[in-house]
Parts: structure tokens; sequence; C-alpha cells
């Protein structure tokens, strides 16, 4: 390619004093040419954001450049003075944030919000801003742009506010946009889709595109180029199907393979066990009650909902957000009432159950819960933590200690670890005793909500593999909910697919990936990131296309 | 001994012109016109006078309204609505001759018989101390338009003193007559035979009296008009006589603390005068019933604990008097020998120790008149808590105040009582025992019962021979002094501030709550 | 429809709050030491047990107390708040006599408060590393720390005694006749001193609570949006950060507003200001219990107008907010 | 970084400590430097500070010396300060887990309560209150109480209401603790942070309330206390200045300390806000 559209050289920045490590990034070196798409790929904490807030004069305060240059024609943005830098933003380099949530004035009207880019370079007069604002609405394929120009950011979905932040940094149209992690907030289906507008927008333009992400499935979706970082420094950078293909480096290898793979586990032996948990005709409606200004409105959450998990199973409840998965999930270990239905354990319906012996059943399903940094009481220390469960229930005190010492060994972790705060530990350690608690009280049921959603990829996989264990050590059955298609082709034994709170499709992890029927989970599979990218996808949608 | 030599012959008085008093006290003659401004604390409940009694309602209503006489500051009687008068020699018949062509504000004629309507049927059921007086009356009657005839059950001698506006106000037969006096609208706009009359009242702000040109002495009043101010703070009335907004700053009107200063301005005066009618005379109620108070020893003990000289100088700036006794020094049926109790902690020390006392707290209960009398409170449980008396203070509003003594709910009260121009107005009710009656904070709250007491009083009031009746008033101020059974403070100087071109202010014995028939202000 | 039922519920919620006040303020009331009757014969100095007795058969009080409660409520559901004993007037009248110079002071006061302590707040947060933001705190935390009667006689100290600049006390110039525009003018002069003093206080307290919140704000990610866009600080402070950060100011200076009306008793004792709250005071030490609870009722009633005041205009400040509806 | 380390790392909040513990001090010591009654009448009225040796503020309107009365009324301005603040959190905590925690019916009652005290004015129902229980310490403190627990009942409704969705406290529930534990160990220790925080400011707030009370004559009559102190300058204000100045200032200086101090509590329990400063 010709000259390079934007030149770091050499960029280190300095962390604060008292941070865990000293630099941010640390000699960092990549260029990116027009038209040209480069993914900067690594785990949290890698620093691949810094060196595009960089670029953006956006670093957040205590972070300094101690070293290097960031070329955009020819200009080094690092030295500019503020105004010119502020030329510069939105008029010749935009930028897409990861929370389409937060990203947005909320009191502003969307129209407003993508006229004031013009107005901030004093371009064009109020009625051709809002005419720009329009044919932008219809270029990012908002529905309805008319009316989504009077609309206030909360009045659009997740989707749509990202098309907004896009029609927003594209307004002036720009040579580079900088894209922070743009789909990962969102649901999978609506993640291929803003994908697919960002390649398709770039295409037409000619733009360069500096896309982070975390995900190798979005890189082998988009990426021309690849830049993997680790820590703060470049570990590897290519091509993005040669290093898809034949990652050189260790870490970017530990990366591609702790993806978990598209590959359905084949049907365990003894394929028809006894029932463990039975659940009819579940109905669960959220009602907001009316406030002193708000009439009432309601939310189908569960919608009939029925079906059985098997002793020793592992079911995967597989949706996406407001599909009702996380309900079903808390009305089985009983943090919800449902309106109405039964839920069985072991042939024990616990709706009829009150008080000691509801108590009793319960013990037997715990929970492993999404956020490891909430579910900790930051005010226990962690062997407490987990033996509060066996106290509660009546074991004395010093031998529940004793037993959550053991559990921490259990889940790999050190025993001393029981005298120390949850905070003193990573997110990973964290999901771990988060694991071990629920063991502590010897359940045969566990319902994990998400449990690796908030974990990087390389750690989402050890939890798997661990809690893949106890299930067979302990013989567990396990209800795994997951907005992760891969995750749960992973682990899973058996799959139910919702929508909208009603079960659209169960059956066999196997078969629902090689033989979806309806058509929402084709729309599921279709949307996974790298997918479609190997021709062999057609032919074989189960393969993953970017194992070696 | 003046008011009783004047009155011992009950002869006829003739009237004096009041004009002649007034132009002695300016060397130049009065310059009409000019309006005054006066504080007015607290804001009056109302402004009909034969129905309320309390300081500030008297104080402005005293010049809408007129009684029958007024007093010199020696209570020598003057005349006022009654050109003149005479009593019988048996001291038992008051004839009083009405001045000519007084009109009311609104017109109509003032005759003999609004004065029975007033005083007979009006009063008698509005104010309880004129009640009281006028149990002495056996019939009021007008033989004529212009006379009316006081004929009382037996000798009184006080009774020429009751003829003060705040006493016996008299009020228009013609509006009131067979109405509830109470409801009657024209409460909210009075009408008198004053020499001002009411205009407007703007609530929380002022209260505005303009001259009646009507008005039956000629020439007067020389002022245009009043405005009272009401300034719900000290500090604020202050500043605002400072700053030349307010002429006069009635008695009360400032803390103590605040007088040398404000007299010590440019063209500031300050007069101690115009309190001889009401003599009020500050004491301590003891509760003679119960506690450690029950005991004179006690009682002795406080009278020598408390440092009177150092209120009088520090709390009332050197005004007023430290009470000797139980009667003032104003009246002339006082005691000359008696000495009064001095300041002598140690001779209270041994009184306690001779009593026995053992440490039980007595209860203060202060005064909710405003900062001079917390001070003071503090001060006398600072002398009282020196000599080894423990003292918890009560403190309460004037509601709470009311009610503990009412109901005898106290150890020590504060309290200060009008003790007018005789005993039999103002002391007797103080002491005698069929005055004990739960429900009122006037009367004989302390509970003493003394029947040699009650006796004389009962027989002085009623003693037409001065020397005799001095005997007994003799005989009651030494047992009294003896047995304590209330403890005797000051006897108060309230001094009245005003501007120095304001002439003629206080040219009677009650003071600005006569009115500002004479004031006139010098440019 | 909806609307209307909701605000109908809404009213009826408020009227069960104003009913409560006055039950509870009634009960409270009458268990004080004394009654009007006692207050009023001892300010007469002189009383017999006929006087007294009179005075409570005419107030009523010679009735049993859930009687006499009765009675007041029954009145007050027709308007009629009854006769006030100390002032022999009725009270609605002696109230609306007394409110507006209570809502000009408190109304002055609340607007210096909130446009000064905002602008300080906001200047504050812009030099939030600077020493003039540091200075504007430190006077801000001074305010807030001042006690508020101390503020108003170091007031009149100065301005009104030493250097005669502005009247210390008072509505307007007493005795002046003016009418109009001077009359205006002259009850401006008057309500400067007290309306900053009172003001004082809660300026600071917008200008610590506008500085925090837009700190906050500043940390949020649209805000970076429109950095990203290319917008001048100038207008990012007002446009994206100031407005989000008013938001909780509206909640706080809503509740203020009306506390501000039945708090200003100091404000109004020192400068004897003829308002609600100096009434409130005396009327309490009168027993005058008509008065009392009436007055009670109208702070309460200007509570709740205010609570609703501000929500419609958080309503129309934040758009989230009719989502629900 | 520590709690302690972060905290002395605020200038504001070291000094606010510092003043605040000279206060404390003079309050403690009071009865050791001026074993008798602050009330006693030592010297002729109206000195001024330094004017004779061993009165170095002077002397007041009855002749009482100025700096005895500042030392016990610090006592009397920390007591109530603290007293009163502990009364309310007594009050306000339980309401508003409570409320929090349960949520519905319960909340509905408590917070139509707590509402219901705020739509009353405070100062006036502070003042009604002394006002009907006669002025003494007890009374002062419990009125100040009763007009200050709303918002910490609001306070702990608003914690309960965020923590009691939290996964810890979720997990807690599901391994069979009871509400008691619930509230107590689990959500009741994470929503302390905040609540130091305000009883702080309230500490300053009741101080400043005590004092206006005294100053309108409503304080305990036998204690001496700041606001009385200024109340019974105020007229004499312009003879004696400083009778008014000096308790003024050590108001001022107390009340702004805590509020230092507490500032500092906020950003050291709060790290992430800490760094906006």
């Amino acid at each position: 390619m010709s000259e390079p559209l934007l030149q770091i050289e050499r960029l280190t920045l300095a962390l604060p004093e008292g941070a865990d490590r000293r630099y941010a990034v640390e000699d960092v070196s990549y260029s990116l040419a027009a038209g040209e798409v480069l993914c900067v790929v690594g785990e949290s904490g890698s620093g691949k954001s810094m060196t595009a807030n960089a670029v953006m004069g956006l670093l957040p305060p205590g972070l300094r450049v101690t070293q290097g240059r960031a070329l955009f024609d020819g200009a080094d943005l690092l030295a500019m003075d503020e105004p010119t830098h502020r030329a510069l933003r939105g008029r010749r380099i935009g930028m897409v944030f990861q929370e389409p949530m937060t990203a947005l004035n909320p009191l502003m009207r969307v129209g407003d919000q993508i006229a004031e880019v013009f107005e901030a370079h004093g371009l064009l007069t109020a009625r051709e801003r809002r005419e720009k604002a329009l044919a932008l609405l219809e270029e990012v394929r908002l529905p309805d742009p008319p009316s989504a120009l009077r609309a206030y950011p909360f009045e659009l979905s997740g989707g749509q506010r990202q098309r907004v932040m896009i029609a927003m940094a594209l307004a002036l149209e720009p040579q580079l946009l900088v894209a922070d992690e743009p789909t990962t907030a969102l649901d999978v289906t609506t993640q291929a889709q803003i994908l697919h507008l960002i390649r398709d927008l770039q295409k037409r333009r000619g733009m360069a595109v500096m896309f982070i992400t975390h995900d190798f499935g979005v890189v082998a979706e988009i990426a021309d180029r690849v830049c993997v970082m680790c820590e703060g420094r470049i570990v590897e950078m290519g091509d993005a199907r040669e290093v898809l293909a034949s990652p050189r480096h260790a870490y970017t290898r530990t990366l591609i393979a702790a993806i978990p793979g598209g590959v359905a586990a084949p049907a365990r032996d003894g394929a028809d066990p006894a029932p463990l948990l039975t659940v009819e005709g579940l109905n669960k409606v959220y009602r907001s009650r009316g406030g002193w200004w708000q009439p009432r409105r309601e939310v189908v959450a569960l919608d009939e909902v029925g079906f059985t998990l098997g002793r020793g199973e592992t079911l995967g409840i597989v949706g996406e957000s407001g599909s009702g998965k996380s309900t079903l999930g808390r009305c089985i270990v009983g943090l919800e009432t449902p309106d109405s239905g039964g839920i069985r354990l072991a042939g024990t319906d616990l709706r009829t159950l009150t008080g000691q012996a509801l108590r009793e059943q319960r013990r037997h399903i715990q929970m492993v819960f999404q956020d490891p940094y909430a579910s900790l009481n930051p005010r226990i220390r962690v062997g407490m933590a987990i033996a509060q469960g066996p106290i509660a229930n009546g074991v004395p005190r010093a031998r529940a200690l004793e037993r959550a010492r053991q559990l921490l060994t259990t889940v790999g972790l050190d025993a001393a670890a029981a005298d120390r705060f949850p905070h003193e530990f990573s997110g990973g350690q964290r999901q771990r005793i988060g694991i071990a608690r629920a063991l502590a009280l010897d359940p045969e049921l566990i319902v994990a909500d998400e449990a690796v959603s908030a974990l990087d990829v390389s750690i989402q996989a050890q939890v798997l593999e661990l809690l893949e264990r106890l299930k067979t050590e302990l013989s567990l059955s396990l209800l795994f909910i997951t907005h992760d298609l891969r995750v749960a082709a992973q682990i899973c034994d058996r799959l139910i697919v919702m929508q909208k709170g009603c079960i659209v499709e169960q059956g066999s992890a196997e078969r629902i990936f090689q033989a979806p029927s309806h058509p929402y989970t084709r729309e599921l599979l279709a949307a996974i990131p790298g997918r479609h990218d190997d021709a062999t996808a057609a032919a074989a949608p189960a393969a993953a296309p970017r194992m070696p | 001994m003046r008011t009783t030599t004047f009155l011992r012959g009950g002869l006829a008085v003739l009237c004096l012109s009041s004009g002649l008093m007034t132009a002695a006290s300016a060397d130049t003659a009065p310059q009409p016109g000019g309006t005054i401004d006066v504080a007015i604390q607290p804001e009056p409940p109302g402004l009909m006078l034969g129905l309320i009694q309390n300081a500030p309602t008297q104080r402005v209503a005293g010049n809408i309204y007129e009684s029958l006489l007024r007093y010199d500051t020696d209570l020598e009687p003057m005349p006022q609505l009654a050109e003149s008068w005479e009593i019988s020699d048996d001291g038992r018949v008051y004839t009083f001759h009405l001045h000519h062509g007084v009109k009311w504000h609104d017109g109509e004629p003032f005759t003999a018989a609004d004065v029975v309507f007033s005083a007979d049927v009006f009063l008698r059921e509005t104010n309880p101390r004129t009640r009281a007086i006028l149990e002495h009356v056996a019939s009021i009657e007008a033989p004529d338009d212009d006379t009316v005839v006081f004929t009382l059950e037996q000798p009184f001698a006080p009774f020429i003193q009751a003829f003060e506006v705040g006493t016996m106000p008299m009020v228009p037969k013609h509006i009131y007559a067979g109405t509830d006096f109470r409801t009657n609208p024209a409460n909210n706009h009075p009408i008198g035979t004053g020499p001002f009359e009411f205009t407007r009242w703007d609530r929380g702000s002022v209260i505005e009296l303009d001259k009646n040109p009507d008005y039956y002495e000629p020439g007067k009043p020389y002022l245009d008009r009043i405005l009272w101010h009401v300034i719900p703070d000290a500090a604020s009335r202050a500043a605002a006589y400072e700053n030349g907004t307010l002429e006069v700053l009635p008695p009360g009107s400032v803390e103590n603390f605040d007088i040398p200063r404000l007299s010590g301005l440019d063209n500031s005066c300050i007069t101690e005068k115009g309190n001889e009618y009401f003599n009020p005379f500050a004491m301590l109620w003891l509760n003679d019933r119960e506690g450690p108070t029950a005991d004179p020893r006690f009682r002795q003990a406080v009278m020598y604990a408390m440092d009177r000289d150092f209120a009088k100088d520090v709390l009332w700036n050197g005004l007023g008097k430290v009470a000797s006794g139980p009667f003032s020094t104003n009246l002339a049926a006082h005691d000359e020998s008696i000495e009064g109790y001095p300041h002598d902690p140690d001779k209270a020390r041994a009184l306690l120790a001779e009593m026995g006392y053992d440490g039980t707290p007595v209860r203060l209960l202060p005064l909710p008149y405003g900062e001079t009398w917390t001070r003071w409170s503090e001060a006398v449980r600072q002398n009282l808590e020196s000599v080894g008396i423990k003292v918890e203070t009560e403190s309460t509003d004037v509601a709470g105040w009311n009610q503990k003594l009412a109901q005898w709910d106290y150890d020590i009260a504060f309290t200060y009582l009008f003790q007018y121009g005789d005993p039999a107005l103002g002391i007797s009710r103080t002491y005698i025992s069929s005055n004990i009656a739960k429900g009122s904070p006037w009367n004989n709250v302390e509970g003493y019962r003394n029947p040699e007491v009650d006796k004389l009083f009962a027989e002085a009031a009623v003693e037409n021979d001065p020397a005799k009746r001095q005997a007994m008033y003799d005989r009651i101020q030494a047992i009294l002094y003896a047995d304590v059974p209330v403890a005797w403070l000051m006897e108060l100087g309230f001094p009245t501030l005003y501007r120095c071109n304001v002439h003629d202010l206080i040219t009677t014995g009650i003071g600005l709550s006569d009115g500002f028939k004479n004031a006139w202000i010098e440019r | 429809m909806r609307y209307l039922s909701l605000i109908a519920s809404r009213l009826l919620k408020a009227v069960l709050v104003l009913l409560a006040i006055l039950i509870l303020n009634f009960f409270l009331i009458h268990l004080a030491p004394g009654d009007p009757a006692m207050v009023m014969a001892g300010e007469a100095g002189a009383t017999d047990a006929q006087f007294i007795a009179d005075l409570r058969e005419r107030f009523g009080l010679d009735q049993s107390l859930p009687m006499q409660l009765w009675h007041y409520l029954a009145g007050v559901l027709t308007l009629d708040f009854g006769y006030s004993y100390r002032q022999q007037m009725p009270v609605l009248d002696l109230i609306l006599e007394r409110l507006p110079a209570t809502l000009l002071l408190t109304g002055a006061a609340f607007v210096i408060s909130l446009g000064c302590g905002i602008v300080a707040g906001m200047l504050a947060a812009m030099r939030a590393k600077r020493p003039s933001g540091s200075l504007i705190m430190g006077l801000a935390l001074l305010f807030y720390a001042t006690p508020l009667y101390w503020v108003a006689m170091m007031a009149v100290l100065v301005f009104s005694v030493f250097l005669g600049w502005l009247p210390a006390y008072g509505y307007d110039t007493v005795g002046s006749d003016a009418t109009g525009l001077a009359h205006a003018l002259d009850v401006a002069e008057h309500l400067i001193l007290p309306a900053t003093t009172l003001g004082l206080f809660f300026m600071a307290v917008y200008t610590r609570m506008t500085r925090a919140s837009m700190l906050s704000v500043a940390q949020q990610d649209f805000v970076k949006t429109a950095r990203a866009k290319g917008l001048a600080p100038g207008m990012i402070q007002r446009r994206h950060i100031l407005r989000n950060a008013l938001l909780p100011i509206i909640t706080l200076a809503g509740l203020q507003a009306g506390q501000m009306v039945g708090g200003a008793v100091l404000t109004e004792t020192v400068f004897a200001w003829p308002g609600i709250g100096r009434l409130m005071y005396e009327a309490l030490m009168q027993r005058d219990y008509n008065l009392l609870l009436g007055i009670f009722f109208f702070c309460a009633l200007l509570v709740i107008l205010f609570n609703m005041l501000t929500d419609v205009i958080y309503r129309l400040a934040d758009p989230r907010i009719k989502e629900a509806a | 970084m520590s709690f302690f380390r972060r905290f002395v790392q605020n200038r504001g909040a070291l000094v606010g400590l510092v003043i605040l513990a000279l206060v404390v001090l003079l309050a403690l010591l009071a009865p050791l430097l001026y074993p008798e009654s602050p009330w006693r009448m030592v010297q002729r009225p109206f000195l001024a500070p330094g004017e004779l040796p061993g009165f170095p503020l002077g002397t007041d309107t009855m002749g009482r010396d100025v700096a005895a009365e500042l030392a016990h009324g610090a006592w009397v301005s920390l007591l109530v300060g603290f007293v009163s603040t502990l009364v309310a959190l007594a009050i306000g905590v339980p309401l508003g887990a409570l409320a929090g925690y349960f949520g519905g019916r319960t909340d509905d009652v408590l917070m139509r309560i707590t509402e219901f005290f705020q739509t009353i004015p405070n100062f006036a129902l502070a003042i009604v209150l002394v006002a009907i229980m006669e002025p003494s310490i007890g009374s002062i403190v419990l009125a100040i109480a009763v007009v200050s627990w709303p918002p910490v009942a609001r306070l702990v409704r608003g914690e309960f209401l965020s923590l009691k969705h939290r996964e810890y406290v979720e997990a807690a529930r599901l391994v069979g603790q009871g509400h008691r534990d619930l509230i107590l160990k689990q959500i009741l220790p994470n929503t302390l942070s905040p609540v130091i925080v305000l009883a702080s400011l309230m500490v300053a707030t009741a101080i400043l309330l005590e004092s206006s009370l005294s100053f309108l004559g409503l304080g305990d009559p036998d204690t001496m206390s700041w606001g009385y102190m200024i109340g019974a300058a105020r007229t004499v204000m312009r003879q004696a200045w400083w009778l008014s100045v000096i308790p003024g200032v050590a108001i001022l200086l107390t009340v702004l300390a805590l509020n230092l101090v507490g500032e500092g509590l906020d950003d050291a329990l709060n790290p992430q806000l800490a760094r906006q400063r």
C-alpha cells in the first residue's frame, strides 16, 4: 500500500505511580494505510485501547506520553496543541465507543447530537445540518430515520444507538475511524449487523479503520491486518488470515485456542438419564409498579416454559438479552417466584414447599453468578464467604471453615486464600471462589448464569474446564445459561434456545448446531463472528474455521 | 405621704389646667405637626383596651381611649374626661363632673351613660382587675348627662386611683350595648374619645394613629400622627433607633445592655419617669408549701445569698432600687425603717446549715421576658449555688411559665408585679390567704398563710384614718420581712429612650401608656 | 384518562399527608404546657378564674381534645382555618397577609442561591485543579459552615450600622407612602441583606453540589464522545456536562425550596421581616393553636407544591422520565 | 493504598482532623482548665480580650470568663452534635434498612413516614419539639435527631435497594441465610461508608442547629453552649463585638473541620471518586 495514513512510532505511555505496572503501552509501533482495517487484539489490560486514546487525544488523566510519535498524515498528533488536535477530531478522525448505552448524551435528541458534529467544526447551516443528519441515519440503515432524528437515545435499542454513534463518527467523512470494541456490548445478531455495516461503509468510503477488540472471531470477520497486544507490548502483527491460520507467537496461539470451538460435544453415554429437574409450564410477567406519574408496564419474561434436566447432564440455555434465560435460572434457584408452573427437583415440587423443607431442598440447587466482582461480599473473607452457607445450615463454624479450605484447593486455589478478602483476587480467581461457595452445600444441580461471560477468553477456557472437571468428579448436573453459542457448544450436552420468554428450540447440542430447525436458531448461528469467513463453514457449520 | 395628705381631707379638688404643666417643661412653645415613630413590642393582640389589658395594647390604645382621670408622677389625680370631682367626707361617694362637648371618634357625643355602661356593664364583664376594684362599689349612677356618682359599700381610699385609662377606659355605649363585646366588629377599629384616632394596622409591621381633629382640649394634640413599628427583634429596634427611624423606645423595647450605648448617642435622652403609677416590682416566688423553700430559714438564706446590687448595676444599668422589703419605696405606706437584707453569703450558709439543708435541688423558673431576665436568673442561680444551694433551671416560654405558676409547679420563680399606688391595689393580693387559688400567676402564688396579715390587710384597706392605716401597714411589713414569703428583688427602673427634640413625652405617672397628648417635636 | 387518575391519586396522597400533618401537630401543640388562655391571662397582668374560664370557653378549649380536633378538621375541610386567639383575626387572613413577604424573601434567596451557586459550582468544576477553583470551594465551605443567624448579625453590623448602605430591618421604609416603582425599589433595598444572608448557605450547598455533579458527569462516556467530535471545551461544559449535572440539583432545589419557607425563622427574626416564619414562632410561644396549625398546613402545602413542581421541571429536563408513561 | 494513607493525603481533611482534635481536647480538658462553673461572675463585665491577664478572651456581659465559657461550650456542642447524630442514625438506619430490604408495602409505609417528616419544615419542627418538651440537653438532642433522621433513612434505603440485588447477597440467600443475617452481615456493612460520611456532616449540622436553637433562647438553661454565647452577646454586639465573634468563629471552625473530615472520609472511602477531585 501507499503512504501510511497513521504511523505510530515507538509509543510509550506511562501509568501513574502506584499502578500495577509502569507502562500502559511500551514501545508500540504500527502503521495503518488508507482503506485498511487494522484489528488491535488483546485481553483486558493489554493496553489495546490506550494507543487509540492517545491518537484521539483522549487519554485518561494520569497517563503520560513518555516517548514516541503518532504521525497522522505527516503531523505528529502527540505534539499538537489542543485546538489543532480538536480540529482533527470528528473531522478527519472519527471514533466509536464500546458502550452504546452511555456514549450518547441522554438529554439531547439524536439529530442534535449528530448535527453537533458539523457545528463543532463550524460547518453548514442549521437546516443543512439536519438534512445531513437525516441522510447519515439513512446511511447507517436506521429504521425510520425521520423519527429517529427526533428520538432521545433511551428510545433506541443498543444496536440502533451504535448505528447513531457510527453515523456521528462518519458525519464528516473522516479518513480514519477508530472503533473501540464497538460490538462487545451487543447481542450476537446485532453484532453481526454492525460489523457488516462498518465493513460496508469502510469499503465504500475507502477509510482506514483501527478496530479494537478482544475477540478473534471478530478479527476473522473484519480485519485486513491484525496486531496482537499483551501487557502493553505488541507480540505479533501481520496479515489477518496468516495470523489466524498460523499464529507465530505463543500468546496468540493461546488466545485463538482459548476461544471455545463451535464443535458441539458428542452426546454422552447414558443418553437418557433419569430426570433430576423438571420444569413445567413456567410463566413470569414483570409488572412495573405505577409510580406517581407512570402507568404500569408489563414484560413477559417466561411464557409456558418447560423442560427436563437429567442427572449428570449439562443443559445449556441460550438466548439474547431479554430472552428470559436469566429469569428462568433465577426461578429455578428460587431468587424469583414464577407466576405459575411447576419446578420439581428429584420428584419434589419446590413450589409447594415452605419453610424448613424448602430450605432443605433449595440447598441442592446452587448458583454461580456472572460478575466475579459483584458476587463476593467485599467485606467478608473468602473462607467465611464459602463457609457461611453450611453455617447457616447448621454446620459448626470451625468445620465449615475447614471445609472451605478444602474446597478452595478443589477449585485450584491455595487454601491460604481463605483468610484474604475478595479484592485481592483476579476475576478468574474470584469465579473459582464463587464455584467453591456453590459447592460448599454439596448441591446436586448448579445453575451457572453467564458464569464466564465477564472473563477474558483465556480465563474463560480455564473456568469452563474447571466446571467440566468438577461436574464429573462430583457427579453434578449443570444448567448453563449463556448468550454465547460458542461457549454453549463447548460444554453442553443439550441446548435450549430461548427468544422473548419462549423456548423456540431444544435438542442435543450436536443436532442444533448441525441442523437448526427454527429460523431464530439459524440466525443466531449465522451471526457467530468468523463462521462464514471460511468457505468450509457452509459445508460443516460446526467446524471451527480458524482453528488450525 | 404626699398623696395621702392630699386625699385625707376628702376635699373637692378643682382642676388645674394641664397646659400650665406642660409649658413648664420646655423653654419654647409647643410646635404643632409632625409624625412620631415609636417602637411597639410585642405586637398587641388587639387595640380594644376594654378587652385586652396587656402592656403593648395599653401603650397604643392609651391614645385612643381615655378615662375620667390622669395621674401625675406623684400620683395626684388630674382631670381628663372628668373636669372636676368630689369625694364625700365619709369616703363613700365619688362624684365626677364630665367635660362638655366631648365626642367619640365617630362623632357621637360622650355622656354619663357611657361612663355607667363602661364601668358597670362592660368592664365588670371583661376586666378582672377592674372587676376586683368594683367589688367595693355599691352603685354607679348618672343623675344627668354630665355627672356620674360612684357609691362605695365602705370607704376605700385607693378608689380615686382606679380611673386610669388602662383600668377604667371609657368605651362607647352606642356601639357595644347589647352586643357580644368580644366579637363586636368595632374591636378591629377602636372608637374612643382620645387625642388620636385609629387609622390602620398592617399586622406585623405598623400601626398608624392620626390626630383627632375634633379633640376637646384646644390645640391638642400637637402631633399629626403616631406610627407604632412592630419590630420583633430587640437588636433591630436598637438599630432603628440608632439610624433615626425610631424616635421613641418605650420601656422594655431594647435589652438593658444596650441602654447605656443608646442613651449616649447624640440627641438621645433617657427618663425613668412614667412608671410611678404601675410601680413595677420584681421578686421571686418561693414555694412556701413544700421543699426546702417551705422553711423560712431557707427563704432568708436566699435573700442573703443574692447580690442584688450586682443585678441592679450590671443588669439594670443602675436604674431602679434594690427592694428593702415587700413595699416599694414609691408607696406612701413604705416603712422607711426597714433596711433590707444585705448580700451576706456567710449568713446564708449559716442559715442553711442551721436548717440542715441536704442539697435537695431546687427548680428555678426564669421569667421568659427577654434577655435581662434570663441573665438575672443566671446570676441568681450562681449566687445560690455559691452558698451551696443546688439549682436546676427550668427554661420555658410564657405559656409554660404561666402554667407552672398557676399550678404551683415550681420552687423558685421570677416574676414582677405592679404594686400600683396603694398596698390594697397591688400588694395585698400577693399575701392574703383568700387569694390562694390555682389558675392564676398573679395571686398568692407562693401559698403564704398568716391570719394576722390577712386581718391587717383587710382592715387597712377600708381604714379611712391614714395614721391608723400606716400603723397597720408597718406591722405587715415587719411580719413579712421576717417570714420572707417571697424574695424581694428590685423596684424596677424602666427607662424610656427618646430623641431630645421630642418634648413633653412623659407628663404623667402612667408614662407612654397615657398617650402622646402633650408631646411635640421641636424642629 | 390515565394521567387524570394519576394526578388524582397524587393529589389524594397530598391531602392525606396534609391531614396527617395537621393531626400530628394538633396533638404536639396540645402537649405543650399552658394554653392560649394562660398566655393571655399572663399578659394581662391580672386574672381571676372567671377570666380564664371565659377565655377557654371562647376558644373552645373547654371541649375534649378529640372534639376540638374534629371541629378544627371540619373547619379546614371547608377552608376555614379558624380564628387566631391572640391576633383576633381569621387565621387565613393573617397567613395570606404574611405569606407574600416570606415568598418574596425565600424566592429572592432561592434565585440568588441557585443562580450564583450553579455559576460558582461550574467555575469551580472547570478550574478544579487551579487556585481560583479552590478559592471558590473554600468560600463555599466557609458559608456552609457559618451559622446563618451569625452571618445575619454581622451583615447588619457591617452594611447597616457601620457603612449605612442598606436598611437594617423591615420590609419597607416605615411611614413612607411610596407606591408603585418607588415602593418596589424600597422593598428591594430592604430585601438585599436578608435575601443574601438566607441565600448564602444554600448558595454554598448548590456550589458544592454543582461542582461534584459536574465532575462526576465529566467522567461519563458521552462526554468523551463529545470530545471525540471535536467540540470545544466550553461547549462540552455547557451543553453536555452542565445539563446533565443539573438533574440532581433540580431534585435538591425542589426539596430545599419548600424547606426554606418554613426555615426562614431566624432570618425573619434578625431582620424583622414580617413573614410567616416569625409568625410561626410567635404563634408557638403564644400557644395560638389555630394559627400555628394553619402555618404548618401552608408550609407543608408549599413543600408539596414545590415537590410537584420539581417533578414537572424534572420531567421537562429529563426526557427519560416520560419513557414509562 | 490503605484508607488511612488516602485520608491523610487529603490536606483539607488533615487540617479538619487537627482542628477537630483540638476542639475535642478543649472539651475534654474544660473541667481541668476551668474547674469552676463557667457561669461564675469573676470579673467586671465587658473586659476586652487580653485586657486583664488571666482573661485571655475577656469577660462577657455578666463578668464571666469567656475562655471558660468557650471551653465548656465546646463540650456541649460536641455532645449534642454526636449524640443527636447517633440517635438519628439509630432511627434512620433501621427504618431505611427495613424499607430498602423488604420493599413493597413495608417500603411504602416507611417511606410515607419519612416523606411526612420531610414535608414539615425541619427547623420549625425542631423549635416546636423543643418548646413542647421544654429546653434541656435531652429535648434538644431528641428534637435534632427527629428532624435529621429522614436523609439517613433515604440513604440507607437507597443503598439497600441497590445492594440487595447484588450477586453476593443473592448468593447468601441461596445458601440459606435468613433475613437477619442478610441485613446485618451482608448488606449493612457495605452501606457503612456513605453512612459514615453522612454522619460526619450531620454532626456539623446538628451543632449548627443546636446553636440556632440556643440563639433563639431554646437552649438548655443550665449548660453553657456556643449558640447561647452568641445569642447572649447579640445585644451588645456593638459595645463588645468579640463576644459574638469568638463563639461564632468557634462554631465556624468546628463545623468547617467536620465538613473537611467528612469530605476526606468520602474521598478515602470511595477511592474512585477521590480521583476526580
